[in-house]
C-alpha cells in the first residue's frame, strides 16, 4: 500500500515537471520561432496563460461521450508513456512504472490515444476532422517505418528490449548511443521530425487549410486537456531519445540540456521547410530516413 | 456409449431435426439449432477425456477418435466462438428466409470442425475436412449473389487444397500402409527424401488455403463477404483455424524432422508476413465493411501464421494466443457488421453514418474489438502482438519484423475506417428509424469484448491451455520462464508486468473523464452534429457532411506504385490460359455434392490404381 | 471555498489576467479590412508579443474580428460563428463600416450599426484603421477585459430577445439553430 | 483588312437576319448589331456556329429609365479573327421577357441568374433556384434605376446618428475626450 501511494505521488511529480518543461519549450519554441522573423515574440510563458485562459472558459460544448472522452484518452497516453520512460538514471525521485519499460509496449501506447482522440474528433461530424486523422494516420504509417528499424536495430544489436537495458548498456560502455549505433541515431532523430509535426510535417493541423483538424471542435476545458497532453508527450519524447541515445541523465539539469538540444532539431527544421502534402512526407520517410534505418540494421547485424 | 458417438449423434440428429423443424414452427427450429449447438458443446467440454482415443473399424479401415491437449484448445475455439455465434444466429436469422438450409449447413459445419479436432486417422481427418468445405460453400453462396465469381473461386482453392492432401493421404498409406495419424509421425522420418519433402508440401498446400495464405488467400474476401455474417464469425474465426490447426501439426510432427525443415518455416514465415502487409493494404482501401474484414481476416492470419512458422517457444505461443485473440475480435467484428447489416440494410461506409448513439452497445464492443486488433494495451491482441515482436527478435528475424509491424501500423488506418464508417460522423435523418441490435444479437458480442477485456491482463487464462498443448507436441513447459497469469516475458529476461499497466490506464483514464465531467458541469452543452462550425454555414437537414468516400487517399497515393498489381490479375490470366480446362472443372464442379463425391472416388481410384507408377 | 466572495475575486483577477494575454482572434475578412491584419501579425508590428493569435475555428476562438462591411448575407454567418464560440467571448468591430457603415451607408445591402445585432466591444475607427489603430483597439479590449467590464455573451445572453427581433428584421427566413445558453 | 473583315461580317448577317442594325463606327475591332429580342438566340448561335464567334465574353443589363427599356448586350469575341461582336437587344421595361439561352453557352446561365435576380428579366425555360446573390431579398430589383437605395437603407437599417452634420470624428473624440488636436490635423477641420 505504501508502494502504491509512494508510485502514485511519483507520478504526479513527474507529470507536473513534464507539464512545466513541456509548455516552457512550446513557449521558448515560439520565442524563438518569432526571433527568426524578426519579431519580438510572446514571452516563454505565454503557452501557461494560454492553457490557463483555456482552462477558465466558462462553456464547453461537445457532440457526444466520444468527444467528451477524446482528451483523457490522449491524456492516458502522455502519462502512460511518462510513468515508463525513465526521467533520470538514479530514479529516486520520480518513482514510476519504469522498470518495465518496454520499447514495444510504449510504440502501442502512444497509438491508445491518438485513436481515441480521433473517434473523439469523427463524432463530431466536421469533414475537417476526419480529413486531419486520415492525414495523420497515414502520416504515422510514414514515419513509423524508420522509427521501428532504429528501435530493431538498437534491441537485436545490444539484446534488450527494454529502456532501462539500453540504458545500462550505455552505462556500461560510457558511449552513448547516438556514436556507437550512428545510423540508427539518425534514422530514430528523421522519425522525430514527423513524431512532432511541426512544419514540414504538420499538414495534420493546417490551420488555414483544414481549421486545425482533429481539434477543430474542440474548445475551452477540452482544448486545455489536449494542449496539457501534447505538451506532456512532448516531453516523453524527448525524454526517451535522451534515455536511448545520450545515456540518460543524472540530473535534472543535464535532462533539461539534452532535451533542449534535441527539441532544436524540430524547431529548427520547421523553420527552414514549407509543408509536405501527406504522400511527400510519407515518401520523404520511407526515403532516406528509411535507408538510415536498415543501414542500422546491417550496422547492427556485421557487429 | 463414448460421449463422442452420442456428440456426433446429436449434431447430426440435430441437422436434420433443425431442417426440417421449420415447417412445424419457427421457435422450435431456433430452440432445436441451439439444443444441437449447444448441447454437444457442453457435453465436449464436461465429458470428453483428454488423451482416450476410441477406435472403430468400418469397412476394413481402422478410424480412431480422440482428443490430446492441443486440439483441445482450438474446440475451445471451435465450440465457444460457435456457441456465441449460433446465440447471435438465432437473433440474426430471425425473419429470413430458408433458414432450415443454412440451420443444417451451420451445425454441420461445426461437427465437421469438432471432427477434425478429434481425428486421430486421415480418413476421418479428410472426410470431416471435406464436409467442413462443403457446409461452408453452401453457406457461402446461401444468398444466391455471385455464385460464380466468388462460390467457384472458394471452391476450385478448397478443391486444389483437398486434392492436395489427398495426395499426401495416399502417398502415406502407400508407406506405411496405415491411415493412423500416429503412424504417419512415427514412419516419416525414416522415409525417402523426396517424401519427406512432398508430404508436408501437400498437406500445407491443403491447409494454407483454409488459413487463406499467399498466394492461395484469393477466394477469401469474397468468401467471406458473402456468407451470412453469423456464419461468416464462425467462418473466419473458427473455420480459417482450422488450417492454422493443420499447419501446426505438419510443421511440429514432420518440418521438425528434416534438416530441411528450417526453409520450410523461414519460407512460411515470410508468406505469412507478405500475406499480412498485402491483406492490410487490401483492406484499407475497401468502403464495404465485410470486404474490410475479410482483407483484415487475411491479415491477421498472416501474422499467425508468421508466428507458428518461426517455431520458437515464444513465437508459438504467440501464434497460438492470436488465434484464440483473432477468433475473438474477428467474430465480434463480423457480428458487428451483421447488426448493422440487420438494423440498417447496408454494410458500405459510404451509406451509413453516426450510428453511435442509435447503437451504443454494439459499439462498444467493436470498439473493444478493434483496439484489440490493433494490438494496443490494454487489450489481450497487444500480447499476441508484443510476443510475436519479441519472438522474430529474440530469433534474429529483423526484417520481418518490420514488415510486420509496418502491416500493423498500417492496420490502425482500416481500424480507424471501419469505427468511423458506421459509427462515427453526421448523425442522418435516413438512419433516425435506426434501433440498437436485439439482445440476443447484442450479449454475445459484448459477452467476446468482455473476455478480450480480460485476456489484456490476465492472459494466462488462455496461455495455459495453450501451454498444454504445446507440451503435447513436444514443446518445453514454458510457464514462468515465458509467461504467468499477468506477466508475460522474452528470453532475453524483459518483461511486461500487465496488472500494473491495466491498474494506471484506468486510474489515469478515471481521473480524466472525472475532471473533463466535472469541471464546468453545468455549462457543458451537448449539440447535434449538425451543429459544426463549418465557416458559419448551417448544414440542412437532408446535407450530409461526412467525409467517407476516398477516406484514406492520402496513403494510398502514397503507396499507389506497390499496389498496381494485385495477385487477382495472375490467377485471371492463368484462368484465361486454361479456359478450357476451367470450363472442365465448372462442369465438374456444378455445386452438386454427388458429382464431386464421384469425382472424388474416381480420383482415389486412380491414384491407387497407379500408386507404383506415379511413386 | 470557491464560492466563498473573496477568493472569487482572486479567482476573478487571475482569470481576467490571463484572458487579457491570451486572445485568439477569429477573423471574419469579409471586407477589405482583412488586409490590415497580416501586417498587424508579422515582423513589424507583430501582435503575437501581447499574446494576441490567429484562431482557426469558432470553438476555440476568443475574440471575432469583424473587418469591414457585412452584408445581410454576410451577418447571418457572423451570427452563428459568434454564437457557436465560447464564453467568455468578445467582438471587435473593425473599420468605419461596422460603426455607421461607413462608405456603404446608403447601400441597400450591408448594415450600418453592427451593435444592434451582436453585442460589440471594441470599435476601431477608420477606413481602414492602420495597424498601430488595430493594435490600441487590442489595448483597449485587455483594459477592459482586465477590469471585467467586457461581458458582451452575458449581454448577449440577457438581451437574447431584443437581438434577435433585430436579427430577424434583416434575416426573415430564419432557418439557425437556436441560441440555448 | 479589318474594314474588309467587317463588312464581310456584316453583309453574312445581313444576308440571314435582315433586321438586324448594324454600328460600324468604330475604329478598332468592334461591330455592333441590335436585333428584336425574338432573334437574339438564332443570331447568337449563327455567330457563334457560322462566323467562328465562339467565345461570350460578357453579357450585362442596361436600364434606359427614360425610355421605358432594359437592354441587354452580349459580347462575343472570335479567336480566330481577333473581333468583337456586340448584340444588344431591348426589352419592354414593364414586362421584361426573354428566352432561356444558356444552351448555347452554359456560363450565359450564371448572366441569366443575376440579370432576373438584380433587374428583374424573366427568362423563360431557365431552370435554378430563385435565389442567386441576394439572401432573403423581398424589394424590388435593386440594379433598376428607379429602385431608391438610400431610401430603401433608410427604411431597412439602423442608422447611427451624427453622420449628418458631415463633422469631422477627430474632433468629436478630442473634444468628447478632452485631448488636444495635433496642428497637422488642424487644417484639415472643417
Amino acid at each position: 500500500m505504501e508502494e502504491v501511494l509512494y508510485n502514485v505521488l511519483g507520478a504526479i511529480a513527474t507529470f507536473l515537471v513534464a507539464f512545466v518543461v513541456g509548455m516552457t519549450y512550446g513557449g521558448l519554441n515560439r520565442k524563438i520561432t518569432a526571433r527568426v522573423q524578426n519579431r519580438k515574440g510572446p514571452p516563454f510563458y505565454q503557452n501557461f496563460i494560454d492553457t490557463l485562459k483555456l482552462a477558465s472558459k466558462k462553456s464547453a460544448i461537445h457532440h457526444g461521450v466520444m468527444q467528451h472522452f477524446g482528451p483523457a484518452f490522449l491524456m492516458v497516453t502522455s502519462v502512460m508513456s511518462l510513468l515508463i520512460v525513465p526521467v533520470l538514471t538514479h530514479n529516486q525521485w520520480f518513482p514510476n512504472l519504469n522498470f518495465h519499460g518496454d520499447l514495444i509496449f510504449l510504440l502501442y501506447i502512444m497509438v491508445f490515444g491518438p485513436l481515441g482522440m480521433a473517434l473523439g474528433a469523427g463524432q463530431t461530424g466536421n469533414p475537417n476532422s476526419a480529413i486531419g486523422i486520415t492525414r495523420g494516420l497515414s502520416q504515422m504509417v510514414g514515419y513509423e517505418i524508420p522509427w521501428v528499424l532504429a528501435l530493431v536495430a538498437l534491441m537485436i544489436q545490444y539484446h534488450t528490449t527494454s529502456i532501462v537495458g539500453l540504458m545500462a548498456v550505455q552505462a556500461q560502455s560510457g558511449t552513448w548511443l547516438m556514436f556507437s549505433s550512428p545510423f540508427a541515431f539518425i534514422a530514430a532523430v528523421m522519425a522525430m521530425l514527423g513524431m512532432f509535426s511541426y512544419s514540414p510535417f504538420d499538414v495534420v493541423i493546417a490551420p488555414a487549410e483544414i481549421a486545425s483538424g482533429p481539434a477543430s471542435e474542440n474548445g475551452g476545458k477540452y482544448l486545455f486537456t489536449m494542449m496539457s497532453s501534447g505538451s506532456v508527450f512532448a516531453f516523453v519524447k524527448l525524454t526517451l531519445y535522451v534515455d536511448l541515445f545520450m545515456g540518460g541523465a543524472d540530473n535534472i539539469v543535464i535532462l533539461l540540456v539534452k532535451t533542449f538540444a534535441l527539441y532544436m532539431i524540430p524547431v529548427l527544421y520547421s523553420l527552414t521547410t514549407v509543408r509536405y502534402r501527406t504522400e511527400q512526407s510519407i515518401r520523404w520517410f520511407w526515403g532516406w530516413p528509411s535507408f538510415f534505418g536498415l543501414l542500422a540494421i546491417l550496422q547492427a547485424v556485421i557487429f | 456409449m463414448n460421449t463422442i458417438y452420442i456428440i456426433f449423434l446429436i449434431f447430426l440428429g440435430g441437422a436434420v431435426f433443425t431442417y426440417f423443424a421449420g415447417k412445424i414452427h419457427k421457435v422450435l427450429q431456433d430452440i432445436l439449432f441451439l439444443v444441437s449447438i449447444l448441447v454437444p458443446a457442453y457435453l465436449f467440454f464436461a465429458n470428453v477425456e483428454i488423451g482416450q482415443n476410441v477406435n472403430l473399424t468400418l469397412g476394413g479401415i481402422s478410424l480412431s477418435w480422440g482428443i490430446n491437449y492441443f486440439s483441445w484448445l482450438f474446440s475451445l475455439i471451435v465450440l465457444g466462438l460457435g456457441s456465441l455465434a449460433a446465440i447471435y444466429a438465432v437473433g440474426f436469422m430471425k425473419g429470413e428466409k430458408r433458414r432450415g438450409y443454412f440451420y443444417f449447413n451451420f451445425i454441420l459445419s461445426i461437427m465437421a470442425m469438432t471432427g477434425i479436432l478429434l481425428s486421430r486417422d486421415l480418413v476421418s481427418f479428410f472426410v470431416f475436412w471435406e464436409i467442413m468445405t462443403w457446409s461452408s460453400y453452401l453457406i457461402t453462396i446461401y444468398n444466391g449473389n455471385k455464385v460464380q465469381s466468388i462460390g467457384i473461386k472458394y471452391f476450385v482453392f478448397s478443391a486444389i487444397g483437398a486434392y492436395a492432401m489427398l495426395m499426401a493421404i495416399v502417398m502415406v498409406h502407400h508407406i506405411t500402409g496405415s491411415f493412423l495419424i500416429g503412424d504417419m509421425i512415427h514412419a516419416y522420418p525414416a522415409m525417402a527424401l523426396s517424401m519427406q519433402i512432398w508430404i508436408p508440401i501437400m498437406f500445407l498446400m491443403a491447409f494454407g488455403v483454409k488459413a487463406a495464405m499467399m498466394p492461395l488467400h484469393v477466394w477469401a474476401p469474397g468468401a467471406y463477404s458473402n456468407a451470412p455474417m453469423a456464419y461468416t464469425s464462425v467462418f473466419s474465426g473458427a473455420l480459417s483455424k482450422m488450417g492454422i490447426y493443420g499447419m501446426t501439426l505438419v510443421l511440429v510432427t514432420m518440418v521438425n524432422h528434416i534438416p530441411q525443415g528450417v526453409w520450410f518455416r523461414e519460407v512460411l514465415a515470410w508468406l505469412g508476413g507478405i500475406t499480412a502487409v498485402i491483406g492490410t493494404l487490401w483492406a484499407i482501401q475497401q468502403d464495404d465493411a465485410k470486404k474490410l474484414l475479410a482483407y483484415s481476416s487475411v491479415a491477421q492470419l498472416g501474422y499467425i501464421i508468421t508466428g507458428i512458422a518461426i517455431g520458437t517457444e515464444l513465437a508459438m505461443l504467440a501464434g497460438l494466443f492470436l488465434a484464440v485473440m483473432h477468433a475473438l475480435f474477428k467474430g465480434t467484428l463480423f457480428m458487428v457488421v451483421g447488426a448493422i447489416e440487420k438494423q440498417t440494410g447496408t454494410s458500405n461506409f459510404t451509406e451509413v453514418t453516426g450510428l453511435i448513439r442509435k447503437m451504443p452497445w454494439t459499439f462498444l464492443s467493436a470498439l473493444l474489438a478493434i483496439i484489440a486488433l490493433a494490438g494496443i494495451p490494454p487489450l489481450g491482441g497487444f500480447v499476441g502482438k508484443w510476443m510475436l515482436y519479441e519472438s522474430l527478435i529474440t530469433s534474429n528475424h529483423y526484417l520481418l519484423v518490420i514488415v510486420i509491424f509496418f502491416a500493423s501500423t498500417a492496420a490502425f488506418l482500416y481500424c480507424y475506417k471501419f469505427l468511423f464508417g458506421f459509427f462515427m460522423g453526421q448523425e442522418e435523418k435516413e438512419w433516425a428509424h435506426v434501433k440498437e441490435a436485439p439482445a440476443v444479437m447484442v450479449l454475445p458480442m459484448l459477452i467476446m469484448a468482455l473476455f478480450m477485456l480480460v485476456l489484456g491482463t490476465f492472459p494466462g487464462i488462455i496461455l495455459n491451455p495453450i501451454n498444454h498443448g504445446l507440451q503435447a507436441l513436444g514443446y518445453a513447459d514454458s510457464y514462468k520462464h515465458l509467461w504467468d497469469t499477468s506477466i508475460i516475458l522474452n528470453s532475453w529476461g524483459n518483461k511486461v508486468v500487465l496488472q500494473p499497466i491495466l491498474y494506471s490506464i484506468a486510474g489515469i483514464f478515471l481521473f480524466f473523464i472525472a475532471f473533463l465531467t466535472w469541471k464546468g458541469y453545468k455549462n457543458t452543452r451537448f449539440i447535434s452534429t449538425k451543429d459544426i462550425s463549418s465557416s458559419g454555414e448551417v448544414p440542412k437537414e437532408d446535407e450530409n457532411l461526412t467525409f467517407s468516400v476516398g477516406f484514406m487517399q492520402p496513403f494510398y497515393r502514397a503507396v499507389e506504385p506497390a499496389m498496381r498489381r494485385q495477385i487477382d490479375k495472375y490467377y485471371n490470366a492463368f484462368a484465361d490460359g486454361l479456359e478450357a480446362t476451367f470450363e472442365f472443372l465448372r462442369r465438374i464442379y456444378t455445386g452438386n455434392g454427388q458429382t464431386y463425391a464421384i469425382y472424388v472416388i474416381v480420383f482415389v481410384v486412380v491414384m491407387l490404381l497407379f500408386k507404383d507408377f506415379l511413386f | 471555498m470557491i464560492n466563498d466572495k473573496n477568493s472569487q475575486k482572486i479567482v476573478d483577477i487571475i482569470q481576467n489576467w490571463a484572458r487579457k494575454h491570451s486572445i485568439w482572434v477569429l477573423g471574419y475578412g469579409t471586407g477589405c479590412g482583412a488586409i490590415e491584419i497580416p501586417p498587424t501579425m508579422t515582423s513589424r508590428y507583430d501582435a503575437e508579443r501581447l499574446g494576441v493569435r490567429g484562431a482557426a475555428t469558432p470553438r476555440q476562438a476568443d475574440v471575432l474580428l469583424i473587418t469591414g462591411y457585412l452584408t445581410t448575407k454576410t451577418l447571418k454567418r457572423v451570427i452563428r460563428v459568434y454564437e457557436q464560440m465560447q464564453d467568455p467571448k468578445y467582438v471587435i468591430g473593425f473599420g468605419s463600416c461596422t460603426i455607421n457603415g461607413g462608405m456603404y451607408y446608403d447601400s441597400y445591402n450591408t448594415i450600418k450599426v453592427l451593435d444592434k445585432y451582436l453585442p460589440v466591444d471594441v470599435y476601431i475607427n477608420g477606413c481602414m484603421p492602420r495597424p498601430e489603430a488595430v493594435l490600441s483597439g487590442f489595448g483597449q479590449l485587455q483594459k477592459r477585459i482586465a477590469e471585467g467590464r467586457a461581458d458582451g455573451a452575458k449581454q448577449y445572453k440577457e438581451n437574447l430577445e431584443w437581438y434577435r427581433a433585430n436579427q430577424k428584421k434583416i434575416i426573415p427566413n430564419w432557418v439557425m439553430p437556436e441560441y440555448n445558453w | 483588312m479589318m474594314k474588309e473583315l467587317k463588312e464581310h461580317i456584316i453583309r453574312r448577317v445581313k444576308a440571314n437576319f435582315t433586321e438586324a442594325e448594324e454600328n460600324n463606327d468604330f475604329t478598332y475591332d468592334r461591330l455592333d448589331f441590335t436585333v428584336k429580342k425574338e432573334v437574339v438566340p438564332s443570331l447568337l448561335l449563327f455567330l457563334k456556329e457560322e462566323m467562328g464567334f465562339k467565345h461570350l465574353s460578357h453579357a450585362s443589363c442596361v436600364d434606359w429609365l427614360e425610355e421605358g427599356e432594359l437592354e441587354l448586350v452580349f459580347i462575343l469575341w472570335s479567336p480566330k479573327d481577333k473581333i468583337k461582336v456586340f448584340v444588344r437587344t431591348r426589352l419592354d421595361r414593364d414586362n421584361p421577357v426573354m428566352d432561356n439561352m444558356d444552351n448555347i453557352w452554359p456560363q450565359l446561365h450564371t448572366y441569366e441568374r443575376e440579370f432576373r435576380e438584380m433587374f428583374g428579366v424573366q427568362f423563360t425555360g431557365l431552370e435554378a433556384p430563385d435565389e442567386f446573390i441576394l439572401e432573403d431579398w423581398q424589394g424590388p430589383p435593386p440594379f433598376r434605376r428607379d429602385f431608391d437605395t438610400a431610401a430603401y437603407a433608410e427604411k431597412t437599417f439602423w442608422h447611427r446618428p451624427g453622420r449628418e452634420d458631415a463633422q469631422d470624428v477627430r474632433e468629436t473624440i478630442a473634444n468628447r475626450d478632452g485631448e488636444d488636436i495635433p496642428d497637422f490635423a488642424k487644417k484639415y477641420s472643417r
